[in-house]
């Protein structure tokens, strides 16, 4: 039995073309005949190569070549069903007992997962990696707070560049990046659970087990027992036969290399049949899996929902921010509320966008002037894209990338003209209202239609710019029988003249 | 001598009651001091906005107001005192009743007929009142009748002449 | 693609009872089991969709069946670029970036065809129009339906339906169909064209209503008109 | 190969002007197109608008367009510079005169008659000139010669040929 990785998503991280089988929580596990607290719950994976246990705080797994047998015992009362199983443990497989460690950083609570090598005599802790995020070593005994003021003055590590006290365990200045020198902090034990598993001895040296007993508190016993005998046997047959590396992931261009003439027509042979039940059963699949992510997605989105209305202090920021992050990165539909703390990095991409777009628009033959100082966001869309033509950009993410236009102080703003969501330069909106004036004058009494031939700007943009100029009484409007024709407003002329007169 | 009609005549927007509420006021202005220049010229007194509207329709660039645009016209008038409805028409103060009453008076002191008694009838001797308006005239002896310089006569409760102090 | 229901999440008259729940119930250790819940969830899709990524990538049906999936359960997978620098959404690493793009690209499309024939429909084109206009066998209506629902935060873009065929229609401008103008479309789309004698036999509106309908129709450029028959018959716009 | 009418030749509303302005406009474009699509299948340069009309009139669905919207669709064109009258007939510019004098010119330069005179009747023997209008071919010869490249030779008043620099 060894240790594995985990993924971040902790699932055992599988080897090149190694297919899970069969999952299942709620599974404690005895080492031998005794039950460790350690392994009180969790969850067991079943791939075709090994048989995985994996909880928050460990990560094992059996290669299945070295299982002889597995017994399965029907649960009766209290006690549930458990699957028994005989490992070969004929020393085949030297290995270095490898515990994998996760802590979460009280600063940036940002998950870290640690390696302590620990061969079998001797627990050595090699000094623990700093957090990955925020780069602070995180023994857990120190409360850390983002406002080293709070700690005494002389514990904090003042910078000898900026002056600036920083947090004790900061390897470098927070402000200046000047590094401390770091006081050599002695590795502390890690936290207390894995403490606890030394004090009472029932760590053992993993190569000597010699069984395991899975138990299913929560059922699924059955069709994983008869999971795992298929894929005993799959085994079997396999050292048996020519010991065939079956390559059996879809992505061929990964794919081992193969033995021969024999090899290639099964391994085409499996694979059609492989491709076939998956897509066939890659439907159901995606059915059965899209039911387990409904519910955890509504559990995530109700919790959204309260969370938008908790006062600050109930959820603390950090984790309201991770939340966030995760539901932002899986793009819940989070209440716009919520939403609109969004991130900070998720800013920065933003404003990244902005700027691209911005470059865009400066482009004489993507200048807003062209369309009269308007775009609609959709057209801007179409454009954009267009000339980006790899690596699009969603409407979504174009939507929040204009909004960041005014902290760009771009001379471009989002309004909305006519109901329709759009982008309009205030200088080239002026200069088409100016050109639409020159029209007017030219031939006074053109309809929109005539306008936007004129101008060659849409119709819609002309009528936007019209209603402005028709606000700010440069230009008067005639009902005609058929069509509506603007002129400029001559009113005051006429009143000037008639004074002059009549004075 | 024709008349000569103002340029806006002929500018189309003119028959269009115009949305923006600032041009709009300068069109109710210009269509005001259009219809008294019109009347004053045409020495027309009254005008039925139902019947006599060539006035508000110009053939040759085929645009009308319409009859709401009218009645909002002679409204702006009315509250502007150049004019107000005598039961079905709409008088036109092309000359106000103060200014009728004005010279009135100048030409009843200019011809000493102070303190007599004239009948309506000899009243439109003065000058320019040949053809004045019935009512018009009335609107002017009220004006000078609250100053205190004339008073309606009334023999057996019908009105005979009017008496100027 | 609305929301699941939170817009309509009523902050009012209940806030004071929710807190006093909520701070009962929202701990840390329930929130952090919650993100337990996710990862998981994520592990499982990523997994799911590194199997089955080719199913994806080359079957239409699949895929649009895959983001109708994530969308009746309030995730959009279309919603963020592939690049965002926080590494790629979880979505784009999950559908690989050809899939935001075939969708993103598919949108941009949209957009164009409906502006290139606007004036000649009004803004307003079948599904099937476009999907003629674009010439590509592979794109199916929903492929469409996941591009325009895409669009949705820019605003202008919408599906509509009318006629007994519930025939579904683009519509790429703002307009405000009245119900006596969706009807008559309605018809239009069954029969052919619309002439008065057809509408009032059909519906018996009296000829008031009938004329301004049409009249409406006209001047938003939603039917041609054709003064050649025995009386005026309008027509819906062809893809010329 | 027959010619292959677009679909909306066969849209019984292509034949009426549309009153909707915007409709009209993609309305003029598409008769625009159709009219030039066809001139080029039929090497076509000129056209009677009152007489060869069946190009207006499709027989099969019995629709047809009226005179005074076949003058506003070459009004149109026209202004569009993809036709232009020659007194009474129009003439179709489905290949413009700067295109004809740009393959003019090629084809000069390529056989090497710079410099020289050559005959209105030598020129029909560039490649696709054949046929060559008399009224575009000129048209063409003018573009050059703005252009500076070449010089119509004119011999006692007569004109006798073309000169290209």
């Amino acid at each position: 039995m060894e240790t594995v990785h985990k993924t971040a998503g902790g699932r055992p991280e599988l080897a090149v073309g190694e297919t899970s089988i069969a999952m299942h929580a709620g599974i404690a596990l005895y080492i031998g005949d005794s039950k460790t607290p350690a392994f009180e719950d969790g969850r067991s994976y079943l791939t075709d190569r090994a048989l995985y246990y994996i909880n928050d705080r460990a990560a094992l797994g059996l290669p299945l070549r070295s299982i002889n047998a597995a017994e399965y015992s029907a649960g009766i009362l209290t006690r549930s069903a458990k699957i028994t199983v005989r490992i070969d443990a004929s020393g085949k497989h030297k290995d270095i007992l490898q515990m994998q460690w996760k802590w979460v950083c009280p600063i940036c609570s940002h998950v870290n997962t640690a390696d302590l090598a620990a061969d079998n005599d001797n627990i050595d802790i090699t000094a623990q990696r700093p957090c990955v995020v925020c780069g602070i070593r995180s023994p857990d005994t120190v409360k850390a707070s983002r406002k080293p003021a709070e700690i005494g003055s002389t514990d904090g590590a003042t910078c000898p560049r900026c002056t600036f006290i920083n947090h004790p365990s900061m390897p470098e200045c927070e402000i200046c990046g000047e590094p401390l020198k770091s006081r050599n902090l002695a590795p502390k034990l890690p936290p207390d659970s894995f403490k606890a598993i030394l004090n009472d001895q029932q760590l053992h040296d993993f190569s000597q087990v010699t069984s395991i007993r899975l138990s299913f508190r929560q059922g699924g016993d059955k069709p994983f027992y008869s999971k795992l005998q298929s894929a005993l046997r799959n085994i079997s047959n396999c050292n048996s036969s020519t010991n065939l590396a079956t390559e059996t992931s879809i992505d061929t261009g990964r794919s081992t290399p193969r033995l021969g003439i024999h090899a290639l027509e099964q391994l085409s042979l499996q694979q059609r049949a492989q491709t076939s039940a998956i897509l066939s059963g890659a439907l159901g699949d995606l059915d059965s899996l899209m039911q387990h992510a409904g519910k955890v997605v509504e559990v995530a989105q109700n919790l959204a929902k309260q969370m938008a209305i908790a006062p600050e202090g109930i959820v603390p920021k950090e984790t309201q921010e991770r939340f966030l992050e995760q539901a932002s990165a899986m793009s819940l539909a989070v209440p716009s509320s919520i939403s609109r703390n969004v991130t900070s990095n998720a800013h920065g991409y933003y404003r990244e966008i902005a700027r691209d777009l911005a470059e865009f628009l400066s482009l004489p033959q993507n200048s807003l002037r062209n369309t009269g100082g308007i775009m609609g966001l959709a057209d801007l869309y179409a454009s954009y894209n267009r000339a980006r033509s790899l690596d699009l950009v969603s409407p979504h993410d174009l939507l929040h990338a204009v909004e960041e236009f005014k902290n760009l102080d771009l001379p471009v703003s989002l309004t909305t003209v006519a109901g329709v969501k759009v982008i309009q330069s205030e200088a080239d909106a002026r200069r088409a209202q100016q050109n639409l004036l020159k029209i007017l004058q030219e031939c006074p009494g053109s309809s929109v239609i005539q306008l936007a031939i004129k101008s060659q700007y849409s119709t819609a943009v002309v009528s936007a710019h019209l209603q402005i100029l028709e606000d700010a009484a440069r230009v008067c409007l005639d009902r005609a029988p058929t069509v509506l024709q603007y002129y400029i407003n001559e009113f005051d002329s006429f009143i000037i003249s008639r004074e002059t007169i009549s004075a | 001598m024709s008349y000569q009609y103002p340029k806006a005549y002929s500018y189309p927007p003119f028959f269009t009651k115009q949305p923006n509420p600032q041009t709009w006021q300068s069109q109710l202005q210009l269509w005001k001091d259009f219809i008294i220049d019109w009347s004053k010229f045409h020495r027309a007194y009254r005008l039925n906005p139902t019947s006599d509207i060539d006035l508000f329709h110009n053939q040759t660039i085929d645009r009308r107001l319409s009859p709401q645009v009218i009645d909002e016209i002679l409204k702006y008038m009315t509250d502007n005192g150049s004019g107000e409805f005598d039961s079905k028409e709409f008088v036109i103060y092309w000359k106000s009743p103060e200014e009728w009453a004005e010279s009135l008076y100048k030409w009843i002191e200019s011809t000493g007929q102070i303190s007599r008694v004239l009948t309506f009838k000899e009243l439109k001797n003065a000058p320019d009142f040949n053809d004045i308006d019935q009512f018009v005239l009335r609107k002017a002896i009220q004006v000078l009748s609250k100053r205190g310089k004339a008073q309606i006569m009334k023999v057996d409760n019908v009105e005979a002449g009017v008496k100027f102090f | 693609m609305s929301r699941l229901g939170l817009a309509s999440f009523d902050k009012s008259a209940k806030d004071a009872k929710q807190f006093s729940d909520l701070s009962s119930s929202l701990n840390q250790s329930r929130f952090k089991e919650l993100a337990n819940q996710l990862e998981v969830f994520q592990a499982a899709l990523l997994q799911f969709a590194t199997e089955h990524r080719d199913e994806i990538r080359n079957s239409p049906e699949f895929r649009s069946k895959f983001i109708n999936m994530c969308h009746t359960i309030g995730v959009d997978p279309l919603a963020t670029s592939a690049n965002t620098n926080q590494g790629g959404s979880f979505w784009a690493s999950l559908l690989g970036r050809d899939i935001n793009d075939y969708y993103f690209q598919l949108a941009v499309k949209v957009v164009e065809a409906c502006r290139a024939t606007k004036d000649k429909n009004g803004g307003l084109m079948s599904m099937s129009d476009i999907i003629t206009y674009l010439g590509n066998s592979n794109i199916t209506e929903s492929d469409i339906k996941n591009a325009i629902d895409s669009l949705h935060p820019l605003g202008g873009f919408d599906i509509i339906e009318f006629g007994s065929k519930r025939k579904k229609m683009v519509r790429s401008v703002p307009m405000q169909l009245s119900n006596d103008q969706s009807t008559l479309l309605g018809i239009c789309q069954n029969i052919g064209y619309l002439s008065k004698t057809i509408i009032s036999d059909n519906l018996q509106w009296n000829n008031l209503r009938i004329s301004s309908a049409l009249e409406d129709l006209v001047s938003s450029g939603l039917v041609w008109i054709d003064l050649q028959a025995t009386e005026p018959r309008y027509y819906l716009p062809m893809l010329f």
